[in-house]
């Protein structure tokens, strides 16, 4: 094909296979689960803290990917959904998994819609830095109700029982590996048919022009709010999980550098994309795992060199680059 | 009364420490569209520079600042070429993620190269001791350092204002495109900006060193600092950042001397209250 | 026939200019009326105030009856006023499929939906199919618009307002940019719109004023001066000096 | 065999000088005794915490239990760290040696766990008998406003009112507190003798001294006391002589006086590499490889954290902080605490003086919050 | 014989790897007006703004006066005295209209800015404004004047009569005008209002689909019925 001129080829495939695709989706998340599982056999702590930390970095790209917010303060919904599981199960003593489940879901979501009230009254840059001034208020608050949170010795005593009664959440991680997988695909499908729905299309143009959309009826902000409690329930569950998992729950989950860590990972993988985000975080994770272990006195520089390197190289992020560069073979190909 | 004085100038001198030290982030942020995180790693380079210069060299307090900024400067050359000059107009997360990554390489390499240790940057005798204000007394350094803040704010307000090349340096972060169409030469323009910032934040990390000491992590640690004070004001607006820089100053220490345990949630809330009502920043420009 | 929209009194300046001074205006349904006059004369202006983007100094608005003075943007584009912009303002990694699309199930209060892909609802397709078709961006409905000429986006404006099946639409020169050969489009599409709609016309472009308009408005420094029939505005010596120029005097006038 | 001991603590990031204390005295330790017990060979394998992270702590601890099959756990710096190991040491047979973490609750999660480095109450408790004898009645306290903090808080409070004095305020800062001005001034107008403070070591502690330099609070008069962490050595030549003079108590004191301490010293310069950099955990982390080692002896090079943790109980030796010894209780270790003042020694550096010694201090913060 | 001016050999371009603009080849004397036609989407702002040196180039070669420009870049082609404005305006939303109008002024004497305003009176009763407060159209007048001030030998104009009132429009191409005559500037036009573009030009070229469709005069043109239906898609002209 020489010329791109106006009349374009193909409208068709846009309407074709997005289900079959999505099941492709889903087998290759589990094709990697099922990899990680076996390549890692003993290191599935490892494994379980991606998949929370997963949770939070898709949650994290509804709001920035979908809906264009720059937060650096995300994980003010995680630590939210982290310490109502946490608290649950500590201060009341409710230890089943699912009901410490909802709690997260609930906790985040509430903070979701109080973050996004707040974060959603300014644009761009001063928005960046009302997300840092709330991240750095929960941190504090949950510091000073140190007799709820633990303060900054974390929040101890969670133990939950084994999921539906059977199966315990041992050393060696197996139970967590598992609870965590089946709630990232729940989460995953549940994403993908969220991001293509008309409420999907509608927050994907607010990102491009809200003034637009003010035009054609519909309030940009409400829109926003929404996504931001859909986006803490899910930062819930990632919270959650990781009280659960861990068992503890520290302040960090509420931190600045939490939240700094997440956006790195998305921006990595590439926004706008579940697979930009989940691709992001596995990447980021098994490279600060590696090079950490590999020599834990410098190893900050060579993430450094890596971030570096991928703005160079694949500004729209790794998988984002790569699904372009495929795009365009396939295009050239037809 | 005298305690209200008191607290009005430990405010004051306050401010203007963070407007000298956070001042060279406005410029690559508001005047060049830049989300830098790196900000900080320039200022600590300055401060290793000069802690090296004035401690193990020897060299007075003078030279120490000197070589800080024209070495950063230097250093800041081939970064910008290589680095900077690929993320100029790309979209904020980009620029995030690469000056976050330039950041974590710059703290590696100092904690390799440097130590981890704190470094200190001996001040000459004029400006050691303090100086009596009447009612009380304030750090003869502080003085300088507000000192150093006016003529900072004076001479970057004029130059980006009443310049051409503060008209050029505008338009080209407006519209590059368009003025390179009108002869701008947008990479120098870029570049210059660029040694200037980077100038300035080593010229705020020596002079601020005595509040914001140095150490490698230095760059990490005060990042969140900087950007709330440079965006509180209004990305790019020279007056805007010093309001911002005295309010905010003025709002830590009252809440930091009237009730120290909640002093975080003070700035905080204020940061919030600011933005609401001025979402811009407080002398944000229409974009 | 009532009025579906009148503006009475409406006042703003920015600064010491006064760009909108004492403008009153009704319109009746099936109005087709062409707004014109010199650049800066604060014709978008009006139509800012009027849309709710911008705050009038004073003055009153009415929709179908209602004040909407007080009511934001958002509720007047739900109470049927719809405008298209003079720059363009579309979503650049969104195709026109979508943004006809979003505008469908915008007016139909679905957009709040979190399931289901509006590519595979055959009604809204339908309408999307039949509104591109008709302004001729058909072929190009799955691409994004960032790739597409500017002309053509021009076009898709236009489509995505008229998606919004709106009572009054403010058309803020829609025809900028397009060519000629494409002009023929855009007045087709205009005149194959609901007969009882109202529709108000910004543009310089005078032979499509012409042939459009059936009154014809002229703004000069933020106030009517002219307000009649197309055939009397050339006729008119301060419009002619202000805005028509040697127009005036051409022959072919609808 | 190989016994391998993981051990995660700060490495990078903005503590990393604490991890690097940490390194050395285990280095240290390995080059002054070998790295074989019996016919055992002993392997470090670090992992790196850059910041309190207890999720990040839990799951390095699990993969050196599982995947690296580590014996032993050692290090934490910080308490969260620690706290969300407790409760896999017993699944994994794994005894867990603390080099830093320094709340005193630590020990009770898990009886697999025993502390060489102290507790905030522990040197917070003496230097309030300091205060009180030296003449000052009232006292303000001020320390940062996390854990430690609030724990140097009620121990000195506890202490200093038992003795008789009264503490007059006690103000909470935040962690990240740059300009300390007004809290000088808070000091100045609280009317105190004395100001207690407790800041974590490193760079604010700077700051917090010059601000108490140069608001004149010196001048004035107010006497300044505080655990070492405020003083720790490698922070001595950027404060200079604004700390000059200034008591502090700790477990440790660099240049503390003994055959044991310098040859210490020696071995932990090497292996740090520049002294200035060394550090009060340094010597946490060497005692707490003597114990590892003992360890090690008594289960043969088994893997059998009961017997292990119980062998050392009552184990006592010669440290090179002075005497130490495990107590049995609650396996924390019982030691000297010393008050010392910061002076320039003969060779131009600056050093924690000590001047007074109280002998067998146990830790009284476990009876405190029980 | 006049001199060469703009000399364009085989040029393609487009937009990363969308090719856009095939083969196009053509040369305009000093002091020549040159309409360039085409409908919707054919690529006449691409090779414009190619010319301008902001797209990317693939193929060819450019010449300007006496010296190849063809990998120089945009500031320094601006130096040897292009002018472009462009279809989108860009005016510098955040610099006033004064200011906006200095950064076209290149090395000329700040006096030289009431040339813009004689041009354009409105444009000197907003000078203190912002760009982006400026009107449609007063955009328009002020990105025409930026380009004009800074006296190009060369001046590209992607579509300046758009959203300029009847009156002006005429004022405007009588400037042209008259700037191609006495000013001895050679003048690109690429405008919609075919016969506006006619009347002013005195060579015209057409684009079809990204390549050159067809070259001659004004006259040529109009006499060609044929080529004025199939590439201009209008009835016929007057
Ligand atoms: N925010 C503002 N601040 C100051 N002046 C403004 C502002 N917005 C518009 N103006 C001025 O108000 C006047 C009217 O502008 P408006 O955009 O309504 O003109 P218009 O009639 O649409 O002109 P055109 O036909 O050129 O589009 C202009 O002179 C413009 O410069
Ligand atoms: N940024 C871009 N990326 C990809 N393709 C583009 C881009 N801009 C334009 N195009 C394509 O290039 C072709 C030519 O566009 P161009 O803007 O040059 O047309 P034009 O002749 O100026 O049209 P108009 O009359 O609408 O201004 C169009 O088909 C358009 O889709
Ligand atoms: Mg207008
Ligand atoms: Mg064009």
């Amino acid at each position: 094909m020489a010329l791109v001129m106006n009349d374009e080829n193909g409208p068709l495939q846009h309407r074709r296979g997005f289900i079959s695709r999505d099941l492709i989706g889903i087998a290759v998340i589990i094709a990697i689960a099922a990899i990680g599982y076996f390549a890692f056999p003993d290191n599935l702590a490892l494994l379980t803290r991606m998949i929370t930390i997963a949770l939070l970095v898709l949650s994290l790209d509804l709001v920035t990917g979908y809906c264009g917010v720059a937060t650096l303060g995300h994980a003010a919904l995680f630590g939210s959904g982290a310490y109502a599981a946490g608290i649950l199960s500590a201060h009341y003593g409710i230890n089943d998994p699912l009901l410490m489940m909802l709690a997260g879901v609930a906790g985040g979501a509430v903070a979701g819609l109080l973050c996004g009230a707040i974060i959603l009254r300014a644009h761009a840059l001063p928005q960046l830095v009302l997300s840092i001034a709330l991240i750095n208020l929960f941190h504090e608050f949950a510091n000073k109700a140190s007799s709820w949170t633990g303060g900054s010795d974390g929040l101890s005593g969670i133990a939950p029982d084994p999921v539906f009664g059977l199966f315990e959440f041992d050393l060696y991680g197996h139970t967590a590996f598992f609870f965590g997988m089946a709630l990232l695909l729940i989460v995953f499908v549940l994403l993908r048919v969220l991001v293509r729905s008309p409420f999907g299309m509608l927050c994907r143009a607010i990102k491009q022009d809200p003034l637009r959309i003010r035009a054609m009826g519909a309030s940009p902000k409400a829109a926003l709010i929404r996504m931001y409690a859909i986006s803490g329930a899910i930062a819930g569950v990632g919270g959650a999980l990781n009280a659960i998992s861990t068992q503890v729950v520290g302040l960090d989950s509420l931190s600045f550098t939490q939240s700094a860590e997440a956006l790195v990972m998305l921006v990595l993988g590439g926004t706008g994309s579940l697979f930009g985000a989940l691709s992001g975080t596995v990447i980021f994770m098994l490279f600060e795992d590696y090079v950490s272990a590999a020599n834990p006195f410098h190893w900050l520089t060579m993430v450094g060199a890596l971030l570096i390197a991928v703005v160079l190289f694949a500004p729209k992020g790794l998988y984002g680059t790569a699904a372009t560069f495929i795009g365009r073979r396939r295009e050239q190909r037809s | 009364m005298q305690t209200v004085f008191s607290i009005a100038v430990d405010a004051f001198a306050y401010g203007m420490v963070l407007f000298v030290i956070s001042i060279g982030l406005s410029v690559t942020m508001g005047l060049m569209r830049v989300v830098n995180l790196a900000h900080g790693a320039f200022a600590m380079i300055g401060g290793y520079i000069a802690s090296y210069v004035a401690r193990d060299l020897g060299l007075g307090y003078a030279a120490a600042v000197i070589a800080a900024v024209v070495i950063t400067i230097i250093v800041a050359i081939p970064i910008e070429c290589f680095l900077y000059r690929r993320i100029y107009g790309a979209p904020e997360l980009t620029q995030v993620l690469m000056t976050i990554g330039i950041t974590f390489c710059v703290i590696g390499i100092a904690n390799y190269v440097m130590g981890p240790t704190l470094k200190t940057i001996p001040l000459p005798a004029a400006l050691q001791g303090s100086a009596d204000l009447g009612f009380r007394t304030i750090p003869v350094h502080r003085l300088f350092v507000i000192l150093c803040g006016l003529a900072v704010a004076l001479a970057l307000w004029f130059a980006v204002d009443r310049t051409s090349f503060g008209v050029k340096q505008r338009a080209s972060v407006d519209d590059a495109a368009m003025a390179a169409a009108l002869g701008v030469r947008t990479d120098i323009i870029y570049a210059v900006s660029f040694a200037v910032a980077v100038g300035l934040a080593a010229f705020g990390g020596v002079v601020g060193a005595e509040l914001l000491p140095v150490e490698p992590y230095y760059a990490l640690r005060y990042m969140v600092t900087f950007l709330v004070v440079v965006s509180v004001g209004g990305a790019g607006s020279i007056p805007g950042a010093l309001i911002a820089c005295l309010l905010l100053g003025a709002i830590d220490t009252t809440g930091r001397y009237l009730m120290p345990e909640f002093g975080e949630f003070f700035f905080y809330l204020a940061v919030i209250a600011i933005i609401c009502v001025f979402p811009r920043g407080l002398a944000g420009r229409v974009k | 026939m009532s009025p579906v929209f009148e503006v009475a009194n409406l006042k703003k300046a920015f600064g010491g200019l006064a760009v909108t001074n004492n403008v009153s205006l009704i319109m009746s349904p099936g109005d087709r009326i062409a707004l014109i006059g010199p650049n800066g004369a604060g014709k978008t202006t009006f139509v800012n105030l009027v849309t709710g983007n911008l705050l009038p100094d004073s003055g009153e608005v009415r929709l179908g009856g209602e004040l909407v003075t007080k009511v934001d943007a958002i509720g007047r584009v739900r109470r049927g006023l719809v405008r298209s912009f003079q720059v363009t303002r579309l979503f650049q990694d969104m195709t026109p499929a979508e943004h006809v699309g979003l505008a469908v199930l915008q007016r139909d209060g679905k957009t709040g939906h979190m399931f289901g892909n509006f590519l595979r609802m055959p009604d809204v397709m339908a309408e999307v199919d039949d509104l591109l078709g008709k302004l001729g961006l058909a072929l190009l409905m799955h691409r994004k618009v960032s790739e597409i000429a500017y002309g053509q986006q021009r076009l898709l404006e236009i489509a995505v307002a008229l998606a919004l099946k709106p009572k009054v639409l403010l058309l803020d020169e829609p025809a900028a940019g397009v060519p000629q050969s494409d002009t023929g489009r855009i007045e087709q599409a205009l005149a194959d719109l609901p007969a009882d709609l109202a529709v108000l016309m910004i543009e310089h472009d005078m032979d499509l004023v012409f042939r459009f308009a059936r009154r014809v408005i002229v703004l000069a420094a933020g106030a009517i001066i002219f307000d009649g029939l197309p055939e009397d505005v050339t006729k008119d010596a301060r419009v002619r000096e202000a805005y028509l120029g040697s127009y005036a005097n051409a022959s072919h006038i609808a | 065999d190989t016994i391998k001991v993981g051990v995660i603590g700060p490495f990078s990031g903005p503590f990393a000088l604490q991890g690097k204390n940490f390194k050395a005295g285990i280095d240290a330790y390995m080059a002054v005794n070998g790295n074989t017990v019996g016919s055992d060979t002993v392997e470090i394998v670090y992992r790196d915490v850059p910041q309190a992270d207890p999720a990040q702590s839990k799951a390095l601890a699990q993969e050196l239990i599982v995947k690296e099959k580590v014996q032993y756990l050692a290090g934490f710096y910080f308490t969260p760290d620690a706290m969300a190991v407790t409760p896999i040491l017993k699944q994994g047979n794994v005894p867990m040696v603390i080099m830093n973490a320094a709340t005193s609750a630590i020990v009770t999660k898990s009886p697999l766990v025993v502390r060489t480095s102290f507790t905030t109450w522990q040197t917070s408790t003496p230097i309030a008998k300091v205060a009180f004898d030296a003449g000052v009645k009232k006292v303000i306290s001020v320390v940062s406003d996390y854990g430690p903090g609030i724990d140097a808080e009620n121990a000195f409070k506890a202490g200093f009112e038992k003795a008789g004095g009264q503490v007059v305020e006690a103000i909470r800062m935040p962690l990240a507190t740059n300009d300390f001005s007004p809290i000088m001034q808070r000091i100045k107008d609280s009317g105190a003798e004395g100001v207690f403070a407790f800041l974590p070591s490193g760079p604010t502690t700077l700051g917090f001294v010059k601000a108490y330099n140069d608001n004149g609070l010196k001048a004035a008069g107010i006497k300044f006391f505080a655990p070492g962490d405020l003083t720790q050595e490698s922070d001595l030549p950027a404060l200079g002589d604004a700390a000059l003079g200034i008591q502090t108590t700790f477990h440790y004191a660099v240049s503390h006086d003994s055959p044991e301490n310098k040859a210490f010293v020696e071995a932990a310069t090497k292996a740090i590499g520049n002294k200035a950099e060394l550090s009060f955990p340094s010597v946490s982390a060497y005692d707490g490889m003597y114990v590892i080692y003992k360890m090690i002896e008594a289960t043969g090079g088994k893997q059998d954290a009961e017997k292990a943790v119980d062998a050392v109980k009552g184990l006592a030796w010669t440290s090179p902080r002075g005497p130490v010894s495990i107590d049995p209780e609650s396996r924390h270790i019982t030691q000297n605490i010393y008050l010392r003042e910061v002076v320039k020694a003969d060779d131009g550096t600056y050093i924690n003086k000590e001047v007074q010694t109280f002998e067998k201090q146990g830790d009284p913060g476990l009876a405190a919050v029980k | 014989m006049p001199a060469i001016s703009l000399e364009v050999e085989n040029l393609s371009a487009g937009y990363g790897p969308t090719r856009v603009l095939e083969g196009i080849s053509f040369s305009v004397p000093a002091g020549a007006r040159l309409a360039v036609l085409g409908r919707n989407g054919m690529g006449k702002t691409t090779l414009l703004a190619t010319l301008a040196g902001q797209t990317r180039r693939y193929e060819g070669s450019i010449r300007l006066g006496d010296s190849d420009v063809t990998t120089v870049p945009s500031a320094a082609r601006a130096h040897k005295g292009l002018g472009y404005v462009p279809q989108a305006r860009c005016v510098f939303p955040t610099l006033t209209v004064e200011e906006n109008l200095f950064v076209g002024l290149k090395a000329r004497p700040k006096t030289a800015l009431e040339e813009a305003y004689t041009m354009f009176p409105r444009l000197k009763e907003r000078r203190r404004n912002l760009g982006s407060q400026l009107s449609g159209g007063e955009q328009q007048m002020l990105s025409t004047a930026r380009t004009i001030l800074g006296r190009p030998s060369v001046l590209l104009l992607d579509e300046p009569l758009e959203g300029l009132a009847p009156v002006i429009c005429e004022e405007l191409m009588a400037a042209f005008a008259d700037l191609a005559k006495t000013g001895d500037m050679t003048i690109l036009l690429v405008e919609q209002r075919i016969q506006s573009a006619l009347d002013f030009a005195d060579q015209v070229v057409i684009l079809e689909r990204g390549r050159l469709a067809w070259t001659g005069t004004p006259e040529n043109l109009t006499g060609d019925h044929e080529a004025v239906e199939s590439l201009l898609g209008v009835g016929g002209l007057h």
